[in-house]
């Protein structure tokens, strides 16, 4: 009962099962509003000026989006880490895996923040 | 058996173990895969914003159609089961009910079929209208 | 290989030898077992230990002495009185050493151990962990080995000592996971093999693993048994495949009843103890009821628990729930557990003294295949798991103290010439061309055990088993040429414990055929009473010419004189 | 009469794993486990299978039977149908036939330091327990270290380091133990991407334990104790 001793996967156990929780909140909100179509007569809801209506509405929804976007990139990419955490790869193999894992989401996030801020008005 | 590659080990398991905690993890597995596929390809379709209305308006007008609008279906389905199971096994440990568990599959498993009547009925419309998000130009 | 302790068995004995031989400050220990030792006979006991803790509220008047005098009647005083007073003195300590090691005994409400009544006992001290004792001080036991880190040999299976000059050298051993065989020398053997219930076959309480080989390999090699004779029938054995229905059952209120739905035990014992006599009396009782034709089907009578309730049942009992459903369909909680008596256990065994020290040099023996001896005629419930932990403990510890000053150089010859022996008769048991298929020489054997070395013994049928067991013997010696598998294989191994059983089988039945007088589990048709003038003794088997050699030694009677027997 | 149809495979002689199939007569009130000793006595002595108490309670016969981890004494022939399909357990290397090698599978248990650990004084008489007490580990020292689990669990198909259901529920059989004192030290250690972070919930190993011990749940309340003591700052760092 020596070696290894870090006990890091607590909180990412406890992360993936709290941002989980809380994705289901967000997800349910999310499709509901942009995937789901509600009303035939408002013709198409997924454009640009549609979305950017949408998202200036309220303060709320930026705050949603900041929250939601790291949520649901760490959820994921954790979750396929798990899933390749369980072969048991090689520590060095491990490492690149990793690291690539950490650089994706990173980009995920920067891209989807970006995006967003079209959205909510700024550029372009 | 000895020699397999840890892949064929797996799923072999699948074939070894038949029962309802298995089918979850199995379901969980694929689902939350697919969802991390899909949103990495959402997040990179919803980029197009970061070029302008025009190049985003076109990439989404190419995906708002009935073939898409019924993988939309698919999209969802598949985020409602691995919700409710991402829950069941969330409950399971938190609340020490894992006796519990082949229950908590059959009450979530409904509340599943509920909630995609409900998304398919939301979603019907869009199965007869081809590129409707260019309607609204 | 060479240790300066190799211990036979994985069971209560020898884990408890082993843990006893390394605390006395002997490093170089191992534990051979043809099983894992958490697979051992020993983890199949239900009922309880017994120890004078005087924690039950009708048991605070208990003491070791009246434990010894219980015991001692209920041996029919063929027990040696010294030893049977170690066992008790030492029985409280040994059992809180358990306790302080993890053993998840039950508990009364004060927190102290829960101790039961059990039979022949004057008060409830036998302490235990719901209906799995065994299985929990097994456990424990094992975790205390896994703890000081005591080399485990598991699936070595022994099928020979090496023994020359009085003294022995080691064992040698086929090794199941090559198939290879190695001799195993050791400066000291300790035999903990268990008991020999197998030799009946499938009408025993006992594991498959619990065999006659245990005790005939030192047999063969020219070290006495003593009181083979001896065989206890357990009283409530489930109908078909005879696992046990712990007294326990009896010991929480369980009733024995007939086809007429009585409780028949008030016409054998005194109202005050009726399910609780001493075993040998409940199972002659029984036995009497199913010959007088007040069993059912002429084969069983019932044990009822359910007046005892559910909630008891599943808090002290639920193995047994458990077995009686999955094994006879039965619930016991609504119906009555169709029981019969079955051969349970072997009060003889390889003779040794208080330290398990036997005649030969560098061999001990401890448990259940030992003959200290501490059951004489008849063992009580719950004192048999105490004579694994406290003899095994003292055996291990003694052997530690004689190891210092024995010689460190293995006895090659003698090793080679044991390694030789086993790897000659394997080939010849790969090459024979005999056509006997030697399992119908079990199924044959456990029959005769059965029919006439049973609960009642007539000298004609005793006499005619001897006969029989012998033309056994030689028909073994036409049994088919076993395969060679390599690793695991284990028609050689049941095989090899078929030899076994027919020369264990042989001593039980020959000493059984002597002993004209009725004592403890042995009932003799024609001499219905107990001869302590000329019985007064133990009986004494030594290998020769392929069989038994009987002659008597005296018992150390001590403090209680025998007097009859009533309960 | 039964059908049985049992996984043969010797590296030894290169064979080829296979099914063999065998006829049985006479399988009512038989079970699973006497069969395999009718056709090791009466027709196959080649036969490999493990097998000590024949009543539940060793742990020996664990195996693969007709769709589920069981134990072999404990099966009986008519329930499956008469028709018997027998596989050695899974994640053990395959020593030959129905014999596994269960190195790591008890290595794992070693592991976990499976013994009371009390570093108090030690009384003269028992360590007092109340019955409520006691009640805390009811179930969890049950287990007989059949292995059924380990065979079951899909994490070890492709992580042989993961310590595996039985280990993990000793765990909690010490953790809840009012005599043990290592609660933290036991939690360290397990609190790792190999203990109890491995386990997915996936509830084969509370399936097929044949003593309906609950190796799901243990992990789970081990998990949430982990997860307090790691947010309290309270997981011991141990050894180097
Ligand atoms: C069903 C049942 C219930 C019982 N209940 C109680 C009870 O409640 N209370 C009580 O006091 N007593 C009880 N007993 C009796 C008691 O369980 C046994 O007497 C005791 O467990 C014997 O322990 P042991 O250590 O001597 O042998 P075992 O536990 O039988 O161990 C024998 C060991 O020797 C090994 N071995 C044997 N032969 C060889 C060989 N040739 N080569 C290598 N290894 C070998 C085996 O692998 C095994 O590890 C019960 C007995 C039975 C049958
Ligand atoms: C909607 C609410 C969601 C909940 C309640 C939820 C819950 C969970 C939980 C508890 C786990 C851990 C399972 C384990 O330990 O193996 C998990 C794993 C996972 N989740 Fe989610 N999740 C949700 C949404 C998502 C989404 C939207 C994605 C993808 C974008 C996703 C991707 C994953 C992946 C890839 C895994 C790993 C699967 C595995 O280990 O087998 N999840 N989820
Ligand atoms: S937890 Fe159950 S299945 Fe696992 S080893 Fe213990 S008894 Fe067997
Ligand atoms: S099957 Fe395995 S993943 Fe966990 S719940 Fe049981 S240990
Ligand atoms: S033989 Fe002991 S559990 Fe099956």
């Amino acid at each position: 009962m020596a070696e290894r001793v870090s006990n890091q996967s607590a909180l990412t156990w406890f992360l993936q099962r709290i941002t989980g929780i809380l994705l289901a909140f967000f997800l349910v909100t999310h499709l509901n509003v942009h995937h789901l179509f509600h009303d035939i007569t408002l013709e198409g809801i997924i454009n640009f000026s549609g979305v950017r209506e949408n998202l200036q509405a309220s303060l709320w929804w930026k705050i949603y989006y900041i929250v939601f976007v790291p949520f649901i990139v760490f959820h994921a990419l954790n979750g396929l880490w798990q899933i390749i955490a369980d072969f048991r790869l090689k520590s060095r193999a491990a490492m690149i895996v990793k690291a690539l894992f950490w650089i994706l989401g990173i980009t995920l996030v920067a891209v989807a923040i970006m995006t967003l801020s079209n959205l909510f008005g700024g550029g372009a | 058996m000895n020699g397999d590659s840890k892949l064929k080990a797996m799923i072999k398991d699948a074939d070894l173990n038949k029962n309802i905690g298995n089918f979850s993890y199995w379901l969980h597995r694929v689902t939350g895969i697919g969802l991390s596929i899909y949103l990495i390809i959402h997040i990179y379709v919803l980029s197009s914003a970061i070029s302008g209305p025009e190049s985003f308006n076109e990439r989404m007008g190419s995906v708002q159609n009935p073939f898409f609008a019924v993988l939309e279906v698919l999209l969802i389905a598949g985020v409602f089961a691995h919700m409710l199971n991402g829950l069941r096994i969330t409950i399971t440990d938190f609340f020490s009910w894992s006796r519990g568990h082949k229950v908590l599959f059959w009450i979530l498993a409904v509340i599943f079929v509920i909630l995609m009547i409900v998304a398919i009925k939301l979603q019907w419309p869009k199965f007869f209208i081809d590129n409707y998000a260019m309607g609204g130009h | 290989m060479f240790y300066d302790i190799v211990i036979v068995g994985g069971g209560l004995a020898g884990l408890r030898a082993a843990i006893a031989a390394h605390d006395a400050g002997v490093e170089s220990v191992a534990v051979i077992s043809k099983i894992h030792p958490v697979r051992s006979h020993s983890g199949a006991a239900q009922g309880g230990i017994n120890a004078a803790l005087g924690n039950h509220p009708e048991g605070h008047d208990d003491s070791p002495e009246r434990h010894a005098y219980d015991t001692i009647k209920g041996s029919d005083f063929l027990a040696d009185q010294d030893a049977v007073e170690i066992m008790t003195a030492d029985a409280p300590r040994i059992i809180y050493e358990l306790e302080h090691w993890g053993c998840p005994f039950s508990r009364f409400e004060d927190g102290s151990i829960a101790q039961r009544p059990f039979g022949g006992a004057g008060f409830p001290r036998t302490c235990y962990g719901a209906d799995r004792t065994g299985l929990y001080i097994l456990h424990t036991l094992y975790e205390q080995v896994v703890k000081r880190n005591i080399e485990v040999l598991y699936e070595r299976f022994v099928t020979k000592l090496a023994v020359r000059d009085l003294h022995c050298a080691g064992v040698v051993v086929q090794n199941l996971h090559s198939g290879e065989f190695e001799a195993i020398g050791a400066k000291t053997v300790i035999f903990a093999t268990g008991g020999s219930g197998r030799v009946y076959s499938v009408n025993t309480t006992n594991s498959h693993s619990s065999t006659g080989l245990g005790v005939a390999i030192p047999y063969w090699a020219g070290i006495p048994l003593k009181d083979m004779e001896f065989i206890q029938f357990h009283p409530t054995g489930l109908d078909g495949s005879s696992i046990l229905m712990t007294e326990g059952c009896r010991g929480e209120g369980g009733y024995l009843l007939n086809n007429k739905g009585e409780r028949f035990m008030k016409n054998y014992v005194s109202e005050k103890i009726m399910e609780l006599g001493p075993r040998d009396i409940v199972a002659r009782s029984m036995q009497t009821e199913i010959n007088e034709g007040r069993g059912f089907e002429d084969r069983y009578l019932q044990l009822d628990l359910r007046h005892l309730g559910a909630e008891k049942i599943m808090e002290r009992l639920p193995g047994i729930r458990d077995i009686a459903m999955n094994f006879r369909n039965v619930d016991p909680i609504k119906e009555p557990i169709p029981v019969h008596p079955a051969m349970h256990y072997t009060m003889g065994g390889i003779d040794c003294d208080k330290n398990g020290q036997t005649v030969i040099d560098g061999f001990y023996a401890a448990g259940e295949c030992a003959c200290v001896s501490v059951h004489g005629s008849n063992r009580l419930g719950g004192n048999s798991l105490l004579e694994t932990v406290v003899f095994g403990a003292r055996a291990g510890k003694h052997a530690a103290g004689q190891v210092e000053g024995m010689s460190s150089t293995p006895d090659e010859e003698a090793l080679n010439s044991a390694l030789k022996a086993e790897k000659d008769r394997f080939k010849m048991l790969r090459e024979t061309d005999g056509t006997e298929n030697p399992y119908d020489i079990k199924n044959e054997l456990a029959r005769i055990m059965m029919d006439k070395i049973g609960i009642f013994r007539s000298q004609t049928d005793m006499e005619s088993a001897v006969d029989e067991i012998k033309r056994l013997r030689e028909r073994y010696e036409h049994i088919r040429a076993i395969p060679d598998t390599g690793k695991f294989n284990y028609d050689f191994l049941w095989v090899t414990e078929i030899a076994g059983n027919i020369d264990t089988a042989l001593a039980i039945a020959s000493g059984a055929a002597a002993r004209t007088e009725s004592r403890g589990s042995h009932f003799h048709l024609e001499h219905k009473k107990r001869n302590d003038e000329e019985w007064l003794k133990h009986s004494m088997y030594t290998f020769k010419d392929g069989a038994p050699e009987i002659s008597y030694k005296s018992v150390t009677v001590g403090k209680y004189e025998p007097e009859e027997r009533k309960y | 009469m039964a059908i049985f149809k049992v996984f043969r495979y010797n590296p030894e002689s290169y064979e080829i794993a296979r099914f063999q199939e065998y006829e049985i007569p006479d399988t009512e009130s038989m079970t699973v486990l006497e069969g395999l000793y009718y056709i090791l006595e009466n027709i196959d002595p080649t036969l490999a299978f493990r097998s000590s108490c024949r009543e539940g309670v060793c742990g020996s016969c664990a195996m693969h039977i007709n769709g589920e981890y069981r134990l072999a004494c404990e099966t009986q022939v008519s329930d499956m149908g008469h028709n018997v399909t027998i596989r050695p357990l899974a994640h053990m290397k395959i020593i030959r036939d129905l014999v596994v090698d269960l190195t790591p599978f008890f290595d794992n248990y070693e592991k976990i330091k499976p013994y009371l650990i009390n570093s108090g004084p030690v009384p003269d008489k028992e360590f007092k327990q109340s019955p409520k007490e006691r009640k805390r580990i009811d179930h969890h020292v049950d287990c007989i270290l059949c292995g059924a689990c380990y065979g079951s669990c899909p994490v070890l198909a492709t992580d042989s380091a993961y310590l595996g259901p039985h280990a993990l529920l000793k765990v909690l059989r010490f953790v809840d133990d009012s005599r043990d004192d290592a609660a933290y030290e036991r939690l360290a250690y397990v609190a790792t991407d190999y203990g109890i972070f491995r386990c997915h919930t996936i509830f084969n190993c509370q399936q097929v334990c044949p003593k309906d011990l609950d190796p799901t749940g243990a992990i789970g309340k081990l998990k949430m104790k982990a997860v307090k003591g790691k947010l309290l700052g309270k997981l011991k760092k141990t050894g180097t």
